[in-house]
């Protein structure tokens, strides 16, 4: 296949979304967009016995973007709050299959991460800790 | 090949495709078939030789020194500047101002006028396809002086709604407005809409950053009173912009930048500014590009700016038919291929248009996906942004059959 | 040949000049003896190179497209921000501004400062020893909000006078002052005075045009709040300055140009500006000569900041007993090699210094001559200009008796 | 001889200038500074019967504007206004042996033309046309 960004994985994600839609009480929500291209994801989490209960994610945007968002929501579903904490990047992109989308899409496919931070952030109550962790997150994209 | 639409004998394109030594790049194993000319234009190897010319034979700063390389250089720039004047007609080179973009140009303008002749109440009026460059300043200018700030409209096929222009340049002090637009490909009726905003008394401000590059221009024969464009989107490199002004009006003006080279004298207490242009071209200038800048204008004026626009006219129009053969495709802009740019935005379905962007690359084709610094505009539209294909006189209707045949390759990826 | 000052092992000299083109250039059938680096430098095949390479094969506009070009071309240029961030220590590249030159690197922290920190009755101080660049808008400033503006003197020998400092830096809200003189070669301690300063509640705005092509930089260990610098005068191309601000201030500060790619959105109405750096970098990049610069900077870093100023003081301390020897010279600036650097002003009895730059040039020795955009010091030294000759790490021993032999020469001819 | 710039004929009237020095009470009297360099030159003209009848001159300067001021002096006086309003930079250039002076030096050696010219135009009272004149002069100087 011809475009070796469009993965036969991310193409699965964009035209089937898992996990698309919202959340009827979410314990935390985040939006945000990119601001080049105008993608923008919404992530809704419900939180039980210090795990993610469940997750839903909405948005518009490019396929890149949508096709992270929906994959995200898999990857953290169940795992504990420390797990999802922990979550970094790399481990994001690896599953989109896609370690070198360059510096211009990698932000596509980064922006659901920095949602569902944020989101896990403010249900932590860290919101210091969430603005040192955002700076440093848009550095890692920035330079990337 | 290419009919030409007019009478002029046709662009010799193998010829000037060889010039151009990145055309003979191959990307992801493809040709490159590039398509982004209005955000940037590749360059033909007299102006890279010019610039690596400057830097092993004459490097100097200018102007102030006497010793053979500073004469060298200070020539050259001074001659570039001539050039420039000719290009675009001016009255005379000292209405030349060089700046580092067109955005640097179209602010030096509208602090010239700002500071000099706008008042609270005074009435300022934009246009709907303006690129932010030729938009924001206004608007703050108008958000700190207090001046109502007016936006014409376009209409659905892009073109300015002419009603609505006659309405709000009633009694407006300074009209900004593009030649062509970035986006729709929409090419303004400069002297008409200046002939009327002078009969009401505005400055008028022409951003010219992409009509400068496809069409003759006469600044005089237009009547504008600033004419603003940008070396990167003419074949020249990037760092240098250019800000026509009349010269009365650059006179008056304070200075926008203060330094080294724009000054007579320095006191202790007081400064006096030197003449035109210099006044306005503070700190050592950017001379290795204007040389360089030069050199495109030498390149642009041996092909003809007249052979060039019946070139992209006649891409145009291939493009036009070509694209709407293509199912599920939105066009924006003028249908007609005559008086309008090469440019093309558009949609394919409901794909995003980084979608569309990236799976062209992997053919080798690079367009531009986005809101193309025309947030109003995309606003207007209703969508977030769009994808953008741009031509120029190195492209060909063998270029317009592979973004097309590029754009099915999308559809088929990604539905 | 020279012997290294310090203990790191000197520079290859041989070397170093075969990687700069045009030192192979004869003028006037002589070999060129290049020494008016204050003005500008020259530039290794490195750089040159670099600028070639990006036009041959990945010029594009950067940051919006996502095509393999524009791709490439963002990379290379925020690769070089962060080359340019190291090099000088900041805490992170969002710190560092690209702009066209050190002038409007300036004028960018003046009107940063003066937006929102300075109102009418706030002092601000500068020194005799200010390039118009780092003077006049500081000078024009105070006339518009009505500032105190203090000017603190220089002593017989062109060293900043540390009692007057002392007495007028006292409740300021603003210090400018040049980290080292493009007349005098005088290096000021920019870290004690930037302490004292800031003891004072002062902004400190040090202006590196002259000290980051031959010192080490470290803006965090020098403490000041801006630091601007031209990639010209240190072997990167013209048309690139650079700002360093600390991020708080930028955050705080109103943009200075507007335009594209500084918004993050734009509405009919309003506008939300970009993060750093982009808030302050309107319209398309000098993107070449970003890339051209960043080169620059890896080409001094192979070399060593530490080792070309240990070479430049050993030229120093010959070039000082040599010109020393040459009735009828008055030589100006600091009379000890160490801390100053290899600028040396001058003149030779009542000749003026465009005929010695003059008759210079005809011996193949390039020297500049003029008030070299500093006529408060001039006015100081009570004179109408100087010659300068000025040298940097291409330059040897040879160079400077070339230059001695050359004033004998002037003498002859002129007496 | 190694400067080429400077001829025996230049070196000469720097030397020894002719006509320095100012006249008792001139008809007319102009002076003007080369910002870039700052060469001073001043002139002082006296008429009879429609010729320059008298000329002085005084300055600062580098040795070609001083030079070819005093060499400009030797080249009006005796002359009529007609032929003085007439007297092309060419001419001057010329003179002094320097034809190609270069775009920096030759505002040096034009100073003291657009001086005397100056002072030509006030006693004719021809204010604008001096303007004017002034303007091309310059324009012609800068594009050289
Ligand atoms: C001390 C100093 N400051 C500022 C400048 C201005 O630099 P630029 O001309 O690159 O803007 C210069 C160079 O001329 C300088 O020597
Ligand atoms: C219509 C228009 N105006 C202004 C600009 C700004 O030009 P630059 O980015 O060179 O400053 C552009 C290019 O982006 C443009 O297309």
């Amino acid at each position: 296949m011809s475009s070796d960004l469009y993965k036969e994985i991310i193409l699965d994600y964009y035209k089937n979304p898992r996990n698309k839609g919202s959340l009827d009480s979410p314990d935390s929500s985040a939006r945000d967009s990119n601001p080049l291209c105008g993608d923008v994801v919404e992530m809704q989490l419900k939180f039980l016995d210090g795990k993610v209960s469940d997750v839903r994610f909405n948005g518009d945007g490019c396929a890149i973007s949508q096709a992270s968002a929906s994959m995200l929501t898999e990857m953290i579903k169940g795992k504990s709050i420390e797990e999802v904490r922990n979550l970094d990047k790399n481990t994001l992109l690896e599953n989109l299959g896609s370690p070198n989308l360059g510096a211009v899409r990698i932000k596509c496919a980064l922006l659901s991460l920095k949602v569902m931070k944020t989101a896990l952030y403010q249900y932590l109550g860290e919101s210091l800790a969430t603005r040192n962790h955002h700076q440093e997150e848009e550095e890692k994209m920035q330079t990337e | 090949m290419l009919k030409s639409a007019g009478t002029t004998p046709k662009l010799d394109i193998e010829k000037i495709k060889s010039d151009f030594p990145i055309l003979r790049r191959k990307v992801h194993g493809k040709r490159l078939v590039y398509l982004d000319n209005a955000a940037t234009t590749q360059k033909p190897k007299q102006v890279i030789e010019s610039i690596t010319k400057y830097y092993e034979n004459y490097n100097s700063n200018i102007h102030r020194s006497v010793h053979k390389l500073a004469e060298e250089a200070t020539e050259a720039f001074e001659s570039s500047r001539e050039q420039v004047s000719r290009f675009i007609n001016a009255a005379s080179p000292k209405e030349i101002i060089f700046t580092k973009n067109a955005t640097e140009a179209l602010n030096v303008a509208c602090r010239c006028i700002s500071e000099n002749s706008l008042k609270k109440g005074d009435k300022i009026v934009v246009t709907e396809m303006e690129h932010h460059s030729n938009f924001v300043p206004w608007q703050q200018i108008s958000k700190r002086i207090g001046c109502e700030f007016d936006i014409v409209n376009v209409d659905e096929e892009g073109i300015l709604d002419e009603e609505d222009f006659e309405i709000k340049i009633k009694n407006a002090k300074v009209l900004a407005f593009t030649h062509m637009s970035n986006v729709l490909g929409t090419i303004n009726d400069a002297k008409k809409l200046t002939k009327i905003a002078h009969r009401e008394g505005a400055i008028v401000i022409l951003d010219g950053a992409q009509s400068a590059p496809h069409l003759p221009i006469d600044v005089q024969e237009l009547g504008c009173d600033f004419f603003a464009f940008s070396s990167h989107k003419m074949l020249g490199p990037t760092g240098v912009g250019c800000l026509y002004g009349r010269e009365h009006l650059l006179l008056e003006a304070p200075p926008f930048i203060l330094g080294g080279d724009m000054i007579k004298e320095v006191h202790r207490e007081e400064t006096k500014w030197n003449d035109l242009p210099w006044k306005f071209e503070a700190g050592t200038s950017n001379i290795a590009d204007v040389i360089g800048f030069g050199e495109a204008i030498k390149y642009l004026e041996k092909v003809g700016m007249e052979r060039i626009k019946e070139h992209e006219q006649a891409i145009s129009q291939v493009a036009i038919e070509e694209l709407s053969k293509i199912g599920e495709i939105t066009l924006y802009g003028p249908r007609q291929h005559y008086n309008r740019g090469a440019v093309f935005s558009f949609n394919v379905g409901k794909i995003h248009p980084h979608d569309v962007a990236s799976i062209l690359d992997s053919e080798g084709i690079a367009i531009r996906s986005g809101h193309h610094c025309a947030q109003v505009l995309m606003e207007k539209l209703g969508v977030q942004a769009t994808s953008r294909a741009s031509f120029y006189l190195y492209n060909d209707l063998d270029d317009v059959f592979a973004l097309c045949k590029g754009i099915r390759r999308v559809q088929e990826v990604l539905s």
